[in-house]
């Protein structure tokens, strides 16, 4: 067994040598498509992040009634600060509301000044976290609105609609994409694969004409093709990093205002292990498919 | 050694490249095949080594019947046979040595060992200066002498060599010939497809003759008294 | 002339013919290829479209001084409808205002009618045109505050910063990715192309050496080259097609109400265009770099 | 037609497959090239259709010096001359009508004449009747007899066959050095490189000898005195 692994491993290496041209060819190839497929998954991460980013952002008033009493405060606090969604939340009284209405319109401080009686009411302002849902966020408004004290739960149906659709959509061109980008990235390499071996059908034929059994004739184009897409997805990888390299400088020159929180991610060694070992799935699956497909059926052993 | 029952053959409707062909091949014979071009010589050498399954009939080759063994069995077949083809069949991309040696190799044959082989043979076919070069970097009678060495490697128990002088000059020719005779006489059977009557001629081995597709002529075997 | 080109184009016909396995192994990467690039295409497009409808919800409010008169505030109007930036402008008087302070705050309902005076100003609330650029935005804004009787200039800052940088990254990953795009499937396909003619090195050299002249042996490669190019891209196009007809179908399942004005559109025919005669350019140059790395070199003419 | 005038040639470093070969060759003439496998016959006829460049020395064939003549002008050099190869060099996606009339069609002939002139040529050599075969499906010597219709097929002023009669057997080889003489007396010089000494016997034409890339006989032409 170890003998037929050295013996495979050594054969598929002298080849890739000796046909180093027409090997950099394919190896190019899966590069690129292991690039692309690493470049998206590199966009989706990031832009998921920025999405999250986003939406944590999303925030609702709790208004109180007027009459409301310090207990019952507490207990609404206890009910808003209690549940799982909420990230956090501050409270406004009467005459805070106030002050903030005159530095957000200071065009109406005087108005306001002037003003008997404050009209605007305590509240509650709450942060959600990360990814809350549209219908746990009402499952959770229903629960508050139940509290003694409570007026009104306000929040911006419109933005709350349009982000949630936003991340509905970019998850669905993520799935919608991601697996095109896959199939055909292995589409590709295999192809590529195949056609790389095609240009030795006739040295697979004399070895078969020669008494080479199939598994000496096999091997070492399975570990080639291995091989191959090895070296593609770890070159491709490799571009994804300098890609994001790039990016990062981009970034950090462009908005160092906006930045703080949304500087680009790589991906996580989780992704790239999962696109090396794509690329070498694939390049096993390509040579043993085109080992089976044209490598075999000019001089079948029936 | 090789036993034909009644072959028949055929690439195309109605034409038959081969017709109701019947012979036996005793082990340890020496055998000449001729007939002009076209006549079907590839073609039966082809059904030997299993590279073919003939249209109706029957063949046995060192006791298997080649036409219904299983295919996992092909190779260890094929390996027992000693084939120097006509087109020569060298891999390319791979050095003289590597292709005289291939099979060694997956043999598990040690490189030390392999060498050995290699220079030895190379040496019988006058190409031991020649050892890592490509095939494409030989003459075509260099060509046709590193497949004569590949054929006889493995020591076959049949060895099959399909107009193995053909590019040869008579002196080298010659010496092929005589080499084969050796390898014959260590116990091979030996089967040689060629055109050349001269050949035949001072060799005064048995014959057998095709025209197309039909054995017309089997001079018979000269060891059939001392098998029996 | 057209004695050559028949030549070429026939012989092109019966080689694709003859090694149509081969052949439709590079059609398949080449189409893969373009429809990455076209799905790419398409979803840009239609991002876009989307932000552009987003932007286009960009309001801001001009607040008008309480002592304004008829006249001025026509001034105004004038100022802000001659700009060719501002999509519409809708007045909003001192009453209206606390009207609809009131709809939209109905707790203080009956704090807002207690009050003496209507603290509300009087407001144009204007909408930008699509594709505004904040630069643009700012200028007109200076003109609009120079006006007699204009108060203020009230927009939401954060949101249209988000906005502008959304957009930004979105054109950005656009260039980014479409270059890559571009590159790497010219790459790929001119890699395909090059592994499909390595199969026929020998046939080449044998024609070189019967003594075919160069346009004789280029020509039938050539358009060989320009017909899978061709081929592949028109097949790529036709799948992106494909996914924008069942992007839409989902699309139109899913959210009827949000999607009025976001229905995908497939890609202009200018860009179909575009995406077929880069297939066929990439065929042509990619046959012809392979012709001259791997075709001619090895019986040179020297 | 044909002029060497000291010419070298070396694949490796300081092993010459030709050394210093000087020789004439008349318009109109029929000369064997002989030699044992590997001493520089087919490395001779490379040089003269400009396959490859010599090391040394100065060649004309037919008036044009070859190794200086510009790259456009090759493929007409090259028309001029038929080329029976070695190792046949048939383009295995062609049919042999294809193969024998590709370069009739580059130079914009018609299918008609075409058609015509394979027919002709393919009867010349026996294989009228594999015209739309493919030349994996033919023998060895069908191969060969192809090789030989594509190099008659545009009436060559120079027709080199390299070993053309290797695959086939006596009385084919017999009719394909029949055809060359016939084409020779047409007023096509022939060049054939060979190892059949009967043949070359037979035929009683200028023979020249290498070995090991030497020039070490030659017969001398028989038609000095015509010429001049
Ligand atoms: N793969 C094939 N497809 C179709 N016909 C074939 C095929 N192989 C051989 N033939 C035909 O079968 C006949 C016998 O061929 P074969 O190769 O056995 O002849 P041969 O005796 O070896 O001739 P040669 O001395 O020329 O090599 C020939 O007419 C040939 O054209
Ligand atoms: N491409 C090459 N690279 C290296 N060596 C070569 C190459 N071609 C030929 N040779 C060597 O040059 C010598 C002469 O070869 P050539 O093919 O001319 O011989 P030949 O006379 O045609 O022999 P044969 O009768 O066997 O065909 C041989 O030793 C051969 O190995
Ligand atoms: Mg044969
Ligand atoms: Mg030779």
């Amino acid at each position: 067994m170890l003998r037929y692994l050295i013996f495979a491993v050594w054969e598929a290496a002298i080849s890739l040598w000796r046909s180093r041209v027409l090997n950099l060819l394919a190896v190019g190839t899966i590069m690129f498509a292991m690039f692309i497929l690493g470049s998206f998954v590199l966009v989706g991460i990031n832009l998921q992040k920025i999405t999250v980013n986003w939406r944590d952002q999303i925030q609702f008033n709790v208004f109180l009634a007027d009459d409301i009493d310090q207990s019952q405060i507490e207990a609404v606090r206890g009910t808003i600060e209690g549940s799982m969604l909420v990230k956090s939340a501050q409270f406004i009284s009467k005459h805070r509301a106030l002050e903030l209405f005159g530095q957000d319109f200071p065009t109406y401080q005087t108005t306001v000044n002037a003003l008997e009686k404050n009209p605007f009411p305590a509240s509650f302002q709450v942060s959600l976290i990360r990814g809350t849902e549209r219908a746990q966020f009402d499952e959770l408004r229903v629960v508050i609105l139940s509290r003694e004290g409570v007026e009104e739960v306000y929040y911006d149906e419109e933005i709350f609609k349009r982000l949630d659709f936003f991340i509905r959509l970019i998850r669905l061109a993520g799935w919608f994409f991601g697996s095109i980008m896959v199939t055909s990235s292995i589409f590709s390499i295999s192809n590529v694969l195949k056609l790389t071996f095609f240009t030795r059908r006739e040295e697979v034929d004399i070895m078969k004409l020669v008494g080479a059994s199939r598994a000496y004739i096999r091997g070492p184009f399975i570990v080639e093709g291995i091989l191959i897409g090895l070296l593609g997805s770890l070159l491709g990888v490799s571009l994804v990093y300098l890609g994001h390299l790039l990016l990062q400088t981009y970034v950090a020159d462009a908005e160092p205002f906006l930045m703080a929180s949304l500087e680009p991610v790589f991906l996580p060694m989780s992704w790239v292990f999962i696109l090396v070992l794509a690329g070498s799935l694939s390049g096993f699956l390509g040579s043993l498919f085109s080992l089976h497909q044209f490598l075999e059926e000019h001089i079948s052993y029936q | 050694m090789i036993h034909f029952y009644h072959v028949h053959q055929s690439y195309q409707r109605n034409i038959l490249a081969l017709k109701d062909i019947s012979f036996d091949c005793l082990r340890g014979e020496f055998v000449f095949l001729t007939g002009a071009s076209g006549a079907g010589k590839t073609t039966l050498l082809k059904l030997i080594i299993r590279e073919e399954i003939p249209l109706q009939g029957q063949i046995l080759v060192n006791g298997q019947n080649v036409s219904s063994i299983p295919v996992n069995k092909i190779p260890r077949l094929r390996r027992a046979i000693g084939v120097v083809f006509q087109d020569f069949k060298l891999i390319r991309g791979k050095t003289v040595f590597e292709n005289v040696t291939f099979v060694l190799k997956t043999l598990g044959i040690d490189l030390k060992e392999r060498r050995k082989r290699a220079y030895h043979v190379l040496k019988q076919v006058g190409l031991q200066h020649k050892t890592n070069a490509y095939p494409l970097e030989l003459s075509g009678g260099e060509q046709q002498r590193v497949a004569v060495a590949r054929a006889i490697v493995n020591d076959p128990v049949l060895l099959l060599a399909d107009e193995p002088t053909g590019n040869l000059d008579p002196d080298m020719a010659v010496e092929i010939m005589n080499l084969f005779s050796k390898i014959n006489r260590r116990g091979t059977t030996v089967l040689v497809a060629t055109h050349d009557r001269e050949m035949i001629r001072r060799m005064g081995k048995r014959v057998i003759t095709l025209d197309k597709g039909q054995l017309i002529h089997d001079t018979g075997s000269q060891m059939q008294i001392e098998e029996t």
